[in-house]
């Protein structure tokens, strides 16, 4: 058992992952050697997860702001008003090492974690989303990563019963040894009946809900507990195992109890458990917080203080309640078979108590453990530029119609069904348009509004230009919110860099936030929530600069929306946006000529803004209901994907004179939609966009059963389908 | 050659599945039954009939794809 | 009509069923599993999809042997209609009202998916929207889906005309490739003997709109509602 | 008193996630597996020192729940 009054030595404090002057840094907060329980609090709060200590200045400059948020960051998931009495709730957070370490479990506890944010504010999930990094497929372990990570992100979600209706999934080297898996919710709450972690009033109690505490996760205590243990036990895993079903029950007490008035504040617990959310609903009310742990449910015997501190633990909750209605609160737990017990109260003392067996194990001033922790401007290094890379200098293919086939059945670019098939995306009975398109719609209780979600960044453009890499990010969750019909609200990020410690990492997390924040003004879509995860890198490789962007948009008709699947023979096909042919950084470049380089096409936010605008009100007004944003692979690989969406081919008969036929088809130009229109349309559609100074061009037509490319070449439908859909199953059965 | 791979969770990880039989039993009226943890086991016949051949192939199995080793045990044994 | 939606711990398409039946025009109660009976004047008992438990143990076993499994029982003998979808067909078998049993997917894997079933018969309460032999888009969500009976069952069903659905392609065709969960037979879904049972793993409760992928499924409770118009 | 049930597949019913270990396992490069069959174990504990009493419970608890004994014969072992 650990003792509360064990010797901190220096080699403790290193264990605890406190820099020297760190640790000294709390001493002089408490004036006094803390005891081991204390250490282990304080090394929760202060490392990077739970202090942002490196990343906390340069969110600062975040675009946090606008009419429509209720909740920008700072609270378990960002609120936005959707009209009609309704709210949005969103947030995405990173499982990306413990997924590295156990896929499946990881994974579940990813999803968990992010769902309860949302369920703590009141909300109900509507959908979840997620956003998938892997090595490149030929290392030994990407393929068992997949499989276990796939099935536990559908585990957990299927069970729970929310639906997975988006996400991303990518192959690079570069993480090989730091898988990314970013879990995104979204839910759905009134305005008038959202609920949030600030404690109010003194001698309130505080209530321990969901399930038992097990010594689950504690890092620290595995190595501490190597010394100070008697007993002599296997090695404790630290993985965490995710239990969807107590999720779920804990969702619905949860739900049940704020509807009868007895909530006051909630939080989850999430990454240090106990700690992190017992101080933050003290901190954040300007109250005390004072707990007795002998009330703590465990699931194992002789838990200390330090470990119940520690725990992770999952699917619990810490909420305060009104005096008086404890029984109330009981009941309806009791009701759902969760644990229930009062531990603790809020006190007006501002110190953060913590006992155990009546003897006080941890005696700290609450706020200052969060106020106070260190902050790091780290130095930082600006990247250097890569060169541009002109069209004339980059080799045609033999053959356009392979390149194609070829890119379609690429790891990156092919069908992810064998993935999306695994997640109930049905479920609920709202899901307008399931994953394949350009962002997933969910119509909104019984409508008519609608939703529109999608995770979008291009790692590749981050690195080569970390400003341009956030900006395009920002522009492309935008654009596809866009391109189904809706109006882009808000954004939730996940920032995935490596060792914060390098100042050319730095460098990257700096650049890319200038560019999310200088796109996120231009476009009106402020961040409301996000999570930052630093440290992946491995043997001091890192992994490519991953900014995840999740976004969310509102269709006041979910009826009136657009999807990539052609509708009818014979539609005109209209290019919006300006094509230069910009094959820096393509994945042209990279899959087809193998050549990694360049720099990637710059983002013209006012271009992107306006365009995109021109588009959505086509939709809206009932003109267009055909529509995908170009991204990877340009306009042959939209062509493509809106083709096998249907089964109507697409002739586009000629490229423009001064452009090369690669470049047309395969430049990667932002601020980009393929629409196909009825042809009586297309002649106003491109007067109304002249009108506003909206490229726009016809560039072919629909119909046949093949695509048919500029100087004859085709490729039937069969063809394309067959190489799209086959890669990731022969890829995962071991074919491939 | 047959054999049972028996796999269980090591000690302290949670085990949902135990504790959700555990709440049923209870309410089935089952009486005594004060915890359950849940683990597998797989009948293996062997094509061999060498011994420490099909050690080492059972031995493969287990941490190749039996057993998850990052939060469970395995035993073989051949019978 | 009045149809009871029986709620598990776990169970999480009781809401979409509840849209499809009140739709439909069925009036719908909630019903906690915890109860000892059914409301008064239930004509239809739903079990809805779902992870009651969590699908721990076994699909379906432990919400099998729920309290309120009884009064089902009861009501099924007295030849009152059960619908069990998904998870609830899985209780159904667990609970012996149905006989065989929902195995692991042939892929080992959840799988989420538009699927077509081929109706068998359209001389039930449940089907009688359908025409005999129509092919209808429906969608598949379950891990555990794949429908294993011994050999004299499987007899018995098919001699006694008990199938309900199969997997079929869009022209109604029982295809291998339409199977995927592996079912024997293609068996989507079953009645009990007295045809007032009918247990399938599809989930007719998603495909009630067009909007969300199309109508199909509204056949389902149409026919159900109907054919207590007729009574009445 | 602690005791082990094991749960596994009547001879005859068909076991496709032990199908599906056979090829992963051959697919793996696991030589010598000829086939697999996937059963369950449940470790419990008893809240009584009494053996006869014991064994009544654990009976109970395997009719009643643990094994569907349609398809699934069980073995209680107390250890
Ligand atoms: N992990 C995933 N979960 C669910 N859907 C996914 C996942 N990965 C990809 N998809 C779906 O596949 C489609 C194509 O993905 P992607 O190529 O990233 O789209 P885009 O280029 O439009 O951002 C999207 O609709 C996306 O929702
Ligand atoms: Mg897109």
């Amino acid at each position: 058992m650990i003792r509360n009054d064990v010797a901190i030595t220096p080699e403790l404090v290193k264990e605890h992952g406190l820099k020297p002057d760190e640790y000294e840094r709390f001493v002089k907060l408490i004036g006094r050697t803390p005891t081991i329980t204390e250490l282990g609090i304080v090394s929760a709060m202060w490392n990077e997860h739970c202090s942002y200590k490196s990343s906390r200045i340069h969110l600062r400059g975040l675009p946090t702001q606008a009419p429509w948020v209720i909740q920008g960051p700072g609270e378990n998931a960002g609120v936005i008003d959707i009209g009609d009495g309704l709210a949005c709730i969103f947030k995405m957070e990173s499982h990306n090492h413990p997924s590295f370490i156990e896929p499946y479990q990881g994974a579940t506890t990813g999803v968990g974690g992010i769902l309860r944010d949302v369920f703590t504010m009141g909300a109900r999930p509507i959908a979840a989303l997620n956003f998938l990094r892997f090595g490149e497929p030929d290392h030994p372990k990407t393929r068992h990563l997949v499989s276990g990570v796939v099935a536990g992100i559908g585990g957990y979600g299927n069970s729970f019963g929310v639906p997975t209706v988006g996400g991303s999934v990518g192959f690079h080297p570069r993480y090989n040894g730091n898988i990314l898996v970013n879990a995104m919710a979204v839910g759905l709450a009134r305005t008038d009946e959202i609920f949030y972690a600030a404690a109010t009033g003194v001698g309130n109690p505080i209530v321990y809900l969901g399930s038992k505490t097990g010594r689950d996760g504690i890092h620290g205590a595995t190595m501490a507990s190597a010394e100070f243990d008697d007993a002599s036990e296997e090695k404790r895993p630290t993985v965490q195992v995710g239990d969807p079903f107590a999720e779920k029950l804990l969702l619905e007490a949860c739900l049940e109890l704020m509807k009868s008035g007895a909530v006051i504040a909630i939080q989850d617990m999430g990454a240090a458990g106990l700690t992190c959310s017992a101080v933050e609903m003290g901190a954040k009310g300007n109250l005390g917080v004072e707990l007795d742990l002998d009330k703590v449910p465990t699931r194992e015997e002789g838990m200390t203080a330090y470990e119940m501190m520690l725990s992770e633990s999952q699917e619990r909750m810490l909420m305060v309640l009104k005096p008086g209605m404890e029984k109330e609160a009981e009941a309806i737990f009791h009701k759902w078979g969760l644990d229930f017990a009062i531990i603790g109260k809020t006190t007006d003392t501002l110190r953060f108590v913590v006992k155990h067996h009546g003897e006080v194990m941890a005696d700290l001033p609450i706020k200052e453990l969060g106020d106070e922790a260190p902050l790091y401007d780290r130095p930082h290094l600006a990247n250097t530029h890569q060169p541009t890379i002109a069209a004339d200098t980059v080799k045609p293919p033999v053959s356009h119609a392979e390149a194609l086939v070829k890119l379609v059945g690429s790891p990156d670019q092919c069908s992810k069904r064998w993935v999306w098939e695994q997640y109930d995306h049905l479920i609920l009975g709202n899901t307008v348009q399931v994953p394949g398109g350009d962002a997933a719609v969910v119509r909104v209780e019984d409508g008519p509004k609608g939703l529109a979600m999608t995770t979008d960044v291009t790692p590749r453009y981050c690195e080569a230009d970390p400003v341009e890499g956030g900006k395009q990010a920002v522009a492309e969750a935008w654009r596809n919110i866009t391109a189904v019909g809706g109006l882009p609200l808000a954004i939730t990020d996940n920032l995935n860099f490596g060792n914060p410690e390098r100042p050319e990492v730095m460098g990257q997390f700096v650049g890319c936030l200038r560019g999310i924040s200088e796109a996120c003004r231009a476009l009106d879509f402020p961040v409301v929530s996000g999570n930052v995860s630093l440290y992946n890198e491995t043997n001091g490789q890192g992994i490519l600069p991953t900014p995840a962007i999740g976004g969310v948009g509102v269709l006041d008709d979910v009826t009136v929306n657009a999807s990539v699947a052609f509708k009818r023979e014979e539609d005109a096909l209209i290019l919006i946006g300006e094509t230069e042919g910009w094959l820096g950084q393509s994945i042209y470049l990279r899959d087809i000529c193998g050549r990694e380089e360049g720099a990637p096409p710059p983002v013209d936010l006012v271009a992107e803004k306006r365009n995109g605008d021109f588009v959505r009100q086509l939709i809206r007004s009932g003109q267009v209901d055909t529509v995908h944003d170009l991204s990877d692979g340009g306009l042959a690989l939209a062509l493509a994907e809106m083709t096998m969406a249907s089964k109507i081919g697409a002739v586009v008969a000629s490229a423009p004179e001064d452009l090369a036929l690669h470049a047309f088809l395969f430049g990667e130009d932002q601020a980009r939609y393929l629409l196909a229109v009825n042809p009586d349309e297309a002649a106003d559609i491109l007067y109304e966009a002249a009108e506003i100074g909206v490229p726009a061009m016809v560039v072919g037509v629909t119909g046949g059963d093949s695509l048919i490319l500029p100087g004859g070449e085709a490729i039937s439908i069969e063809t394309l389908k067959a190489a799209h859909e086959s890669w990731l199953p022969d890829y995962m059965a071991g074919k491939a | 050659m047959k054999a049972r791979v028996t796999v269980t969770l090591k000690n302290g990880v949670l085990d949902p599945q135990g504790k959700a039989i555990e709440g049923a039993l209870k309410s089935l009226g089952v009486d005594g039954i004060a915890s359950v943890r849940q683990g597998k086991v797989f009948d293996i016949e062997l094509g061999t009939a060498d011994k420490s051949q099909a050690e080492a192939s059972l031995k493969a199995a287990c941490e190749k794809l039996l057993a998850n080793t990052v939060i469970e045990n395995y035993r073989v044994e051949l019978t | 009509m009045k149809s009871a939606v029986i709620v598990f711990p776990g169970s999480n398409r009781d809401g979409d069923v509840m849209r499809a039946l009140r739709q439909a025009g069925s009036q719908v109660e909630k019903v906690w599993h915890a109860e000892t009976e059914l409301p008064k004047g239930t004509d239809l008992v739903v079990l809805p999809g779902g992870f009651s438990y969590g699908d721990y143990l076994r699909c379906g076993a432990i919400a099998g042997r729920a309290t309120v499994m009884d009064a089902v029982r009861a009501h099924a003998a007295r030849g009152g209609l059960v619908l069990g979808i998904c998870n609830g067909f899985q209780i159904l078998c667990e609970s012996g009202l149905l006989p065989g049993i929902l195995m692991r997917n042939a892929n080992l894997k959840f799988i989420c998916h538009r699927q077509f079933l081929r109706v068998e018969r359209n001389d039930t309460a449940f089907t009688r929207a359908y025409a005999k032999g129509q092919a209808i888009d429906v969608c598949v969500a379950h891990g555990e889906g794949n429908y294993t009976a011994d050999t004299e069952t499987l007899k018995r069903l098919e001699s006694e005309g008990l199938v309900a659905f199969r997997y079929s392609d869009t022209n109604g065709h029982v295809t291998p490739d339409a199977n995927r969960n592996g079912s024997m037979n293609s068996i989507a879904g079953i009645y009990s003997d007295k045809l007032n049972v009918l247990g399938m793993m599809p989930h007719p409760e998603n495909l009630i709109e067009d909007l969300v992928g199309g109508t199909d499924g509204r056949g389902l409770f149409k026919s159900l509602v109907s054919s207590f118009a007729k009574a009445a």
